[in-house]
């Protein structure tokens, strides 16, 4: 695949939505490190190419489905900054009341349907939003994000089996960071990728390199289009890295040096920001973004941390559509 | 209105007639579709040719899936009927039914909400052996976020699940193999039964009998038997086993002062035991004996010879409403 | 694959397994048709060949888990026709005491451990057989046998990958009689057959005719050995026809006309008869088996029929260990 | 024999002793292995290094499989210890533990038994949210053929860790995130604690609480304080949460004359329904005050803001305690 690829406009939209993942992840981190708050965070460096180019391929109103390492698909889709965050503080104010919280962000306005933190569950659920789409004709796309530990899962292969049966407009993306919580990829599988698993289903696939947007948002855009035009699923395996420990504070030793200094090396970050500079972009211009970024964010974490938390009484409320009585 | 409908009838006009109200309105799992015979039990007999295959959709042996797509389906705002062929297969899925579709609604603090059916048969007494015949109620009971109906005749049958497509939050709809052929004078088209409100089958001044589903057949013959005796039996139908109606059950136990709980799932750790609990904590003082459980032996469902040795009898029954009459405090 | 592949000796015993099949498979038709007994059957007419030959690839002491359509492997594994028959009749000298049931044939002393009606359930329990022979050395293969429809279920995906992963002596027998329950093979997938899946776990696969003795017996038999060997799974699809509906007495009407033609055309039964004659065995020779094993089940059959009952206490015994209390 | 151990420790020995004197018990689960740090919760460090990769298996997210796997080595007479990192997980590996596990001793009419313990963790109050915290043990408990068994301490849990694994029938062993880091006096080698028996925890005349695993520490709490308001507590600690020791508890509860029952599990449809439909049938007359339920809210688990809210607290014990104590009959 080469550069053209992707036009000029759709590259600056990948750069934002990219450095919107990136810069959210690092505040995160900053955040917690500084033990300004203390909640589970299970980071996304090394990721984030892979999310915004997904995003970057979807209609605003289109479906997603990710999951609790979903930041990247949330901010990326265009979750408001202060619901997200809110929601990750346990606010009120946040995209579910607080009730949800960092495992479970939820923004139907945006297209983010659920997050799980069940590993593999979201895909069955996709397809269910594809098949509503399929049925109403409304013309959405879904697309599904797992990590490479959750493809042995078997609501994987239920779902991918019945959304290339019903022709679904769904595309599944693998993110394939290499490992599943402490287990690296060869320890939990022989197969030669996850992409390869496809075939199984006579369902179409791309095994692509996730740290090079050139390579990620092309097949990802060709398989959402696909989608759209009624062609059925793909499943789209990008490779990347988990540059961090499951969630932030783990444990990190179980990791091989080599691998360690390939991840490095590997960065997505830093080849993006090269790809944008060659298509002629200028350091002043990306720096401008990601300026006008940390503005977003830091108006977005400081009205977070304002925020009241949820009164006791949303225990009783939205567990049915009719409120619990006292 | 003229003539009777089986409780199959009864759940297929209902789907009918809510598909053809609401476009939302759609089914999935095995078999369900016309080319497959419309079902096993042949409740979406006949929709396949009225609606297509998009709506009445068969699909693979794969209730992770298809619970899955409910769920999904549900949140995009349509109303989608899926079918677990028999309730022990919920094994497989579970957590679509229980971490999902009960969650998502208060885990999006209300954003998104999941108006799901998801519907099964079971029941002892068919041959089915020890992996299909479990009544599992209780485990949904005791997960906040369903709903969980059950018909003991066919023009509640029509009611319950007409209510049941139209509810916004996930219910649970409970068939028995051997209900499907009860007859019941036809409701009419558009026939709804209230969920959450139960119904008393029976009137009496002794003691109540609070069950669901296929045992209320055998509560009503118990109460005849019964009433020879002197004894004068109230039924209570739940209809909607949880969450359940608490005003009507207390109502009903605080007149008669005393109470049998019956249900064909087993015994320990059953919804009687909820009930009986519920029961002892609000009327302790005006009870006139202790509530009394009866249900299924506490083992697997055997085969063949010793199912109506496993199933809660008539004789039990009779036995549990004579020891709360004759109860000495 | 030629004739030579199978000795003379391993064909009688694969000719005597499979007649007990189809005669035992036809007594329990008739038995059911005259009334005589009432219980669920399923009929494994069109499946003998694959059920004996993997049978026959397998010492005595290896281990067997099947499903609810069992009978094949079950008498062909060596289950005792009359303990056999009397827990198809519910009686107390049944294989489980007759509180099993035809759907739940157990009998560890000839290797068949688990009969399960849960589809796709048998998988995952034959990988744990086979790795505490794995893990004690006891040199013994497991054979899983399932139908098509049981491969679209999450249980035999997890059960494939992680049977790779640990190379686990066991043989995964994928039955495809074309449906599973009343849909057709077409209807529950786009996979081009099922053997196909397996490569998207590394895992071996073979596919194979199993209406002819010389594909489906060669190839189980490889399979078996490699996995005896420490080399590994392997999964075996043996096509065939479910000759009846799914159960006795079910529905057979949505099967088209030409799915029956070809089914009556391709049956096992005559197919083995003539192999047996061109391999020089006799008439004679072969309907005096088919005698022999339909004397075996008068005997057994009468016996089941004669047997008691058993008592109302057997609830509460194989609960627990101990015994509950009355 | 000197010194302290955590609840971690304990476990961790158990299955060390275990696997030292029989060559066929065996762990598996995700992450369990020495190349993955030992496990999550490192219940199963330092074992790899001693026992070797095939009796401490690593295994892929795949819980059906991992069930299913310690199900066929269970069969085969081995005794697999199999982890299901978090209770919520067990929903999609429900029919291998229910309808296999539970019941094939039984539908194999006794020819076969499954001697295998399945561990796995939960909890709340550790803002793990609402599908990471769940107390599902009244599933399990409604199964027959399931015993269930958690500990309220370090000592407890390697004793009864020891005998689970020892058990010949399968066992769901409960963990609680919060309880790992508890310490007791070391009960020293081959320390073991025998299933379906009741702890009396604490000595008291007044009323009964019945609980486990972590709760058993608020009880405590809470029975100081009421101590000095004149109100003597008596703790049952069930240690086997099903079968359950019914001697023990019908014993406390007819000395003091009034129960309350508390766990972690959201309240209706719990464990604590069971006990108190248990204690009014056995010993209606007897009792003062009809048997007081304290429980988790009926509601999925929360986020972190709202985890407290949630959670059963002592001030909802005690004032179940003094609504028994006070109670006029
Ligand atoms: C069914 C299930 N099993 C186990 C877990 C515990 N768990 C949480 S994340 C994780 C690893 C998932 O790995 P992968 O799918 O590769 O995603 P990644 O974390 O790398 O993004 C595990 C095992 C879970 N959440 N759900
Ligand atoms: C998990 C589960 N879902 C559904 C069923 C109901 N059911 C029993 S047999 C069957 C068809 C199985 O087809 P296949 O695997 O091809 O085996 P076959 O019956 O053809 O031998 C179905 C759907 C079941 N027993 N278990
Ligand atoms: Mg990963
Ligand atoms: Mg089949």
């Amino acid at each position: 695949m080469t550069d053209q690829a992707i036009d000029r406009d759709k590259l600056l939209d990948i750069y934002t939505r990219t450095t919107k993942v990136n810069r959210t992840d690092e505040r995160f981190r900053e955040l917690l490190m500084q033990g300004k708050i203390a909640v589970m965070y299970y980071c996304v460096r090394g990721q984030e190419v892979v999310s915004a180019s997904a995003m970057a391929a979807l209609n605003d109103d289109d479906y997603v489905v990710c999951t609790y390492r979903g930041q990247g698909e949330q901010t990326a889709k265009g979750v408001p900054m202060e619901a997200y965050w809110a929601e990750c503080l346990g606010k009120a104010t946040g995209t579910c009341k607080g009730k949800g919280g960092t495992m479970h962000i939820t923004h139907p306005e945006t297209g983010v349907m659920v997050t799980t933190g069940v590993v593999g569950s979201g895909l069955p659920i996709a397809n269910g939003l594809a098949m509503a789409s399929q049925n109403s004709g409304d013309g959405k796309v879904t697309i599904v994000t797992f990590g490479d530990g959750a493809a042995n899962i078997g609501g994987f292969h239920e779902a991918m089996n019945m959304a290339q049966l019903y022709k679904l407009p769904i595309v599944f993306v693998c993110i394939n960071n290499r490992y599943g919580e402490h287990t690296a990829y060869a320890d939990h599988t022989d197969s030669v990728n996850i992409a390869s698993r496809a075939e199984g289903y006579g369902m179409r696939s791309a095994h692509v390199d996730g740290t090079y947007v050139e390579q990620v948002y092309p097949a990802i855009q060709e398989a959402v289009d696909r989608a759209r035009a009624g062609d059925g699923p793909t499943l789209v395996e990008a490779m990347c890295y988990r540059m961090q420990g499951h969630f932030f504070g783990s444990d990190f030793s179980y990791m091989p040096p080599e691998h360690i200094e390939e991840m490095n090396a590997e960065d997505c970050m830093p080849k993006l920001r090269n790809y944008m500079l060659e298509a002629q972009f200028t350091e002043a211009e990306l720096d401008a973004i990601i300026a006008d970024v940390d503005g977003q964010l830091d108006v977005a974490v400081q009205a977070a941390l304002d925020a009241p938390f949820p009164d006791a009484s949303e225990l009783r409320k939205d567990v049915f559509e009719e409120e619990i009585a006292a | 209105m003229s003539g009777t409908i089986t409780l199959t009838q009864g759940l297929n006009q209902a789907i009918d007639e809510a598909m053809a109200a609401d476009d939302t309105v759609f089914c999935l799992g095995e078999d369900v579709a016309a080319k497959q015979g419309g079902g096993v039990f042949k409740i979406t007999s006949g929709l396949t040719e009225k609606y297509g295959e998009n709506r009445i959709r068969a699909t693979p042996i794969s209730e992770t899936a298809i619970v899955g797509a409910a769920v999904g389906a549900a949140l995009a705002g349509h109303r989608p009927i899926c079918e677990i062929m028999l309730m022990n297969f919920v094994g497989v899925c579970m957590d679509q039914i229980v971490n999902h579709a009960a969650k998502l609604r208060f885990m999006s603090g209300g954003q998104t909400n999941v108006p799901m059916v998801l519907r099964t048969t079971t029941g002892v007494g068919v041959g089915f052996g020890g992996q299909h015949s479990d009544m599992l109620e209780a485990w949904f009971a005791h997960v906040a976020g369903l709903k969980i109906v059950t018909a003991s005749n066919a023009a509640d049958a029509k009611g319950l699940m007409r209510s049941a497509i139209e509810c916004n939050d996930p219910v649970i709809f409970i068939e028995n193999v051997i209900s499907y052929g009860l007859t019941s004078d036809d409701p009419g088209k558009d026939h709804r039964v209230p969920l959450g409100k139960a119904a008393i089958t029976r009137e009496g001044t002794d003691c109540s009998i609070i069950t669901y589903g296929r045992t209320v057949m055998d509560a009503l013959e118990v109460a005849e038997t019964l009433e020879e005796e002197g004894i004068s039996v109230e039924i209570v139908d739940l209809r909607t086993i949880a969450p359940y109606d608490e005003e009507t059950v207390l109502a009903s136990v605080r007149k008669t002062g005393r109470a049998v709980t019956l249900h064909e799932a087993v015994k320990p750790y059953g919804t009687g035991a909820e009930m009986s609990a519920k029961i002892h904590e609000e009327l302790f003082n005006e009870l006139k004996a202790p509530v009394q459980r009866v249900g299924g032996s506490f083992s697997p469902v055997p085969f063949v010879a010793l199912e109506q040795d496993w199933i809660p009898s008539k004789s039990e029954l009779a036995d549990a409403v004579r020891t709360a009459v004759n109860w000495k405090k």
